[in-house]
């Protein structure tokens, strides 16, 4: 893959991104310092905590995909700091830094991480399916797209019960091209629904380019089909995507959808087993000179928001919550296999089979590990 | 209790689940305006209005998602998809979303959804329009699936569907909407999971669901005139979970059982009944059980292939010979009788 | 429904639907005297043969759905003028008239009507499921948007091969809400596919208006989402959908793929049973008034190039042949039962299921209807 | 002969088929620049070229559907579905497409395409990856579904597959990829349709397919080790059509048989094949037919949960000892033995 077939990333183009279809409702500039330290803090633990997580998964304590933020903690941050907590988010299976960011405790994210009943799935969904209902997350989903339809019918809800909340729906830039994205995004203007679509484009689906998979690839521009108000943002400054997605959840709450799209990177492979051999050094490189959580500390640093000092002492409280996480997650239990057969239904009805494998169907008697509870 | 049609008893449900819960909305192509393909909901948009009764583009998987979203936020959506025929463009959503969501997140999220939709052949339709693929539903932990056959049923099941807390697939059947029955007037919801002995008979277990299950009934009545059989109706009512236990005991009874169905044979629905029975009735049975079904052919359009294919009165009950010729029992009984 | 929800119907509004998006190409004004005779040739063709099905489905001598295209068939005969014999079709339910204006004996499209054996698809299809592969009609399809992505494929052949024929592929306005339509479009424009896709507009998908379903009502114009050139044009002036079609084609073959939308009617219900309730009598007033097949038969006679007379022999002849169809159709057979295993499979493999309803799985001798051929 | 895994065998036969027809082609998500999820496609997009070599955008519908419209025109794609669990986003361009053009046109026009996709649990990858759903295609008259359990196989079922003028769902299974075996050099394709029996025996007949045939293997020699059983196994290769006659045979030889498959137990694959032994071999039968299947739940992503809910060897095991021990066998073979 040459540089060329790829959205170029040098800084004068990068500038492109963030020119707006309808930049209304324009964030008056403010003193942001507090605002930035308060990113840096979350940014910095979303790479500590990523990085836990690999280290996780490679010694085998972590099992399944993994797919980390690394390189979209800005667009991370920059996101969830524009919903109230009250709203919704729907996402995908690369969350671990959107769970965190919705506030939830990050022990029992890494919990999840490693199948624990502590886990803020209980240890049923692991790294694609984080959930909490409390936090408002209502899932990261494994399936491209899957969650689209769905963010759309919770934002039918919340028009049916003419509630204010919003929900945002995060989604990669390969998502674009499934069918359910045009599906959704049509109903959702058709009904004037409460949701921001969000494309996280990292500019790579698994190793597929954006210009070999959307044949528009300037993706925010799909909104026009929809008559959706849409929006390009630069994914590697936090206040930017704060300020877009602020103006996004605005356009929402008054009962428009909008498409938000944030070009950001992704540092490494895919997923953690990932070596990403399709990139080039020069690409790997670029990479690591736009690594947003770095730029940010060089900009505390060089604007004296924060000390050295400060930064390293930020960091190396990232670093111990993320070892802690861990610590709490491997003391965590496994989900006893009594039950197995607790979350097949809601509403319990006779005749639910709760036979495990190799069990006769009929006759011998049947240990039901869901009933000793 | 009332007589009306099947069509009648799914329209009136409808109308008062919504009168009585007002987060009960409807969703689906062409039910507001056109009043439905099939005029279940005729009536209900003028009742109840666009909020509440949501013609929606076509687009199956984003408007059965968009109701499994809803559903999530408590709401109780119950859709309509056309045919199960098109179903099949909402399968990732109904399978890897609905019936995934509550376990897969640890209990935190239910999904209180229906979706009802029509199934049947012989109508013309072709290949793509006459499929019976409740087998997709049925197989899927998470999901409920219930089949009735009367309009009593109708009404119960489609009570009990929309009060569940679960994904329920309500199965209908384009052959039964204008069929009649006597419906209870108050709302009590049916049991689901729970099949219905619909005739009590000790000479062979006939077993169906949906329109095989109202076949099953007419033909019992008839061989029961005719050749004074008198044979045993299971209407299985719900296909998951699966009332084993009943059909073992009629079987155990009878010795003999017959497995009606609009599918495909091989992998049908008739299989995992017939298995079961070969398992739990191991000892008692007296004849293989025996299934009747579609012809595997996508079905065409042409009357003379497509009334070859499909099962008819009469495949049942030279079914039901053959099986009771097998254990003797018929000659037997039509001794006795002359 | 009232009017105000729908496109504007008056002539006005109508000169609208001819603006274009990128019109190249334009075809030089020529004496087209021959060309209107024989699209009205064609039109009213189309006019009896379908008067004519409707009769036969009331007789009950055809079944299942039946779509027609009555209003459609200035829309019809204008894209299949654009098409060489070599370049492919695919459409949907509604297909007769496309059917015939390819050039297949109508006989045989009638007798497919009445499911026999000289039926087009040999009765297997049906209306909806009309199919011929020496005139390159590779089917009608009932499933909406099913058709959509063959179509793509069918194209990609073309280009794997270096062919230098098109593919047109037909859909109704209530199809571009699917996500097929999304997908395949996508498709179709990163690999550069020899590929016209048709938006028939005939404002309603069953009883459901384009602004109901469509959040962008201008459907030509969700080309952008996949940089598609596209367009839309009046589709009750055949000339002007042959012109359209014709630069649209002509786009196709050099291998971009062309989105072109052709507003149109629909003069009865959806299908042959539906008494189209749901539209008020100014509305079907409307419709008569802008008949196309009246519009062209005016301006014919207006024109001076055909008489009262000969429009009424071109009418006689076409009832005449449209009865000779029926009557064909009629006198043909069913298919032999004998015949219901024979398209299962191309290829023969043991093991193949050949049971009617009701036999036995073993055992008692199977006489298998396919095996006595 | 020459040993080598099933990923290099199926990685291998595409290419020679490749070679051989240049109107074969593969299409699929990363396939090319990633070298395929599973690394099955390593190294052709070098090769080949984008031309034969082509991923396609996350749209599992499109690019099915695209396949099959190429396969009209007379191309021979092999398509890629990353895992089983996706393809349910294109099951309507397979169900009621791909299966059903050949019949619903008269004949007219066929689709020589090959579905290759795996399936399989066991990895932690969750509810919604880990699927074994080869029921869907199975049941679908029109489609052909083979799924091998060797690497010969692999080679030789692939080889029928492209070559064949249907469709063709070619299942896989993530856990048999690094399994090895020898492959026969010479492109003999296999016959779809036919079931083959692995291992000669005669005490019981144990069935399975993909994955579990594979297990079936490895338990028949091992229980012929440790406790001097003679297990007849039979890999079932073709699930649609189904060779019942190789099965049946078999169980009026052994009178007994256990069923092993990855699915879920009600209305899975086992369903159809108990049904069709309990039918078939009714007379010979001395017990009833056992099923070893997933645990009905969607499949939990803890390891302790993800165990216990898929079958393991212990099971099969289990399963087979209970089944003898209902007939009186094993006791009779341990007590010889000792
Ligand atoms: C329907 C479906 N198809 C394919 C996959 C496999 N898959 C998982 S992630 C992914 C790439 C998604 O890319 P993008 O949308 O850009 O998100 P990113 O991973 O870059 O965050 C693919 C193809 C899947 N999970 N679901
Ligand atoms: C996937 C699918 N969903 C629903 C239907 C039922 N249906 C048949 S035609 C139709 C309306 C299509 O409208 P449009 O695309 O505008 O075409 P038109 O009928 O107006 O020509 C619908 C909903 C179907 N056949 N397939
Ligand atoms: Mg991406
Ligand atoms: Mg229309």
């Amino acid at each position: 893959m040459s540089d060329q077939t790829r959205t170029p990333r040098k800084s004068s183009a990068r500038a492109d991104t963030g020119h707006t279809k309808a930049a209304k409702n324009p964030v008056p500039a403010v003193d942001n310092s507090a605002q930035l330290i308060d990113f840096y803090r979350q940014m910095i633990f979303i790479r500590r905590f990523e990085e836990r997580a690999a280290r996780g998964y490679t010694q085998a304590l972590i099992g399944g995909y993994c797919h980390l933020n690394l390189g979209e903690e800005a667009a991370v941050v920059g996101l969830m700091a524009a919903l109230r907590p009250t709203d919704y988010l729907f996402t995908n299976y690369r969350e671990h830094g959107y769970a965190i960011t919705r506030g939830i405790d990050p022990n029992r994210i890494m919990a999840e991480l490693y199948g624990r009943v502590d886990g803020v799935s209980k240890g049923w969904g692991g790294s694609m399916h984080m959930f909490d209902i409390t936090h408002r997350l209502l899932g990261g989903y494994g399936i491209v797209g899957g969650q689209i339809p769905l963010a759309t019918g919770a934002a039918l809800a919340i028009d049916y019960r003419d509630g204010d909340e919003v929900v945002m729906c995060t989604m990669g830039d390969g998502t674009t091209n499934v069918g359910a994205f045009h599906e959704s995004l049509n109903i959702a203007a058709l009904w004037n629904l409460p949701v921001v679509f969000v494309i996280i484009n990292n500019r790579l689906g698994m190793g597929t380019t954006v210009e070999k998979s959307s044949a528009e690839p300037e993706l925010y521009k799909r909104g026009s089909a929809y008559r959706i108000e849409s929006e390009r943002v630069d994914g590697l400054d936090p206040v930017a995507v704060f300020d877009a997605a602020t103006r996004a959840v605005t356009c929402a709450r008054s009962g428009k959808p909008f498409l938000l799209e944030v070009v950001t990177e992704r540092l490494r492979g895919h997923s953690v087993v990932d070596p990403a051999k399709y990139r080039t050094s020069e690409e790997v490189a670029d990479l690591k000179a736009h690594d947003p959580v770095h730029t940010l500390a060089a900009l505390l640093l060089r604007e004296n928001l924060l000390s050295a000092e400060e930064l390293a002492s930020i960091d190396e409280d990232a670093t111990a919550r993320s070892d802690a996480a861990s610590a709490f997650a491997e003391a965590s239990e496994f989900p006893a296999v009594s039950t197995l057969f607790d979350y097949t239904y809601a509403t319990p009805v006779p005749n639910d089979s709760r036979r495990l494998p190799g069990q006769p169907l009929f006759g011998a008697p049947q240990p039901t590990p869901g009933a000793d509870q | 209790m009332t007589v009306m049609t099947f069509r009648q008893a799914l329209h009136d449900t409808l109308r008062a689940e919504m009168l009585r819960d007002e987060n009960v909305f409807l969703m689906g192509e062409e039910i507001g305006v056109f009043e439905g393909s099939y005029k279940i909901t005729a009536g209900l948009l003028a009742e109840f209005g666009e909020k509440r009764v949501r013609d929606t583009p076509i687009a199956e998987e984003g408007f059965t998602g968009a109701a499994i979203g809803a559903a999530m936020l408590g709401l109780r959506p119950v859709v309509e998809i056309m045919t199960i025929n098109f179903s099949l463009l909402a399968l990732d959503q109904i399978v890897n979303h609905a019936a995934k969501i509550y376990g897969m997140f640890g209990g935190q999220a239910t999904v209180p959804l229906v979706i009802r939709t029509p199934g049947g052949g012989g109508q013309q339709l072709g290949a793509t329009h006459s499929q019976n693929i409740e087998l997709y539903y049925a197989f899927v932990p998470g999901l409920k699936v219930v089949a009735p056959s009367t309009p009593a049923d109708a009404k119960a099941l489609l009570l009990a569907a929309i009060r569940d807390n679960d994904p329920v697939l309500f199965l209908e059947n384009l052959a039964l909407y204008n069929t009649k029955g006597e419906v209870p007037d108050d709302d009590t919801p049916a049991v689901i999971g729970k099949a219905a002995i619909t005739r009590e008979g000790s000479d062979l277990t006939l077993i169906g669901y949906s329109r095989m299950a109202y076949v099953a009934a007419q033909v019992a009545e008839q061989l029961a005139e005719s050749d004074g059989l008198d044979i045993e109706v299971i209407d299985l009512r719900s296909l998951r979970p699966l009332d084993r236990e009943t059909i073992i005991e009629s079987v155990k009874k009878t010795h003999v059982a017959v497995v009606l169905e609009d599918d495909w044979l091989t992998y049908g629905i008739g299989a995992e009944i017939a298995a079961s029975i070969s398992d739990g009735a191991f000892d008692y049975l007296d004849a293989p059980v025996r299934r009747v079904a579609m012809a595997e052919v996508p079905l065409p359009y042409s009357k003379s292939l497509e009334t070859a294919a499909l099962p008819s009165t009469e495949d049942v009950i030279n079914a039901i010979y053959q099986t009771l010729e097998a254990v003797g029992k018929r000659r037997t009984k039509i001794a006795q009788d002359s």
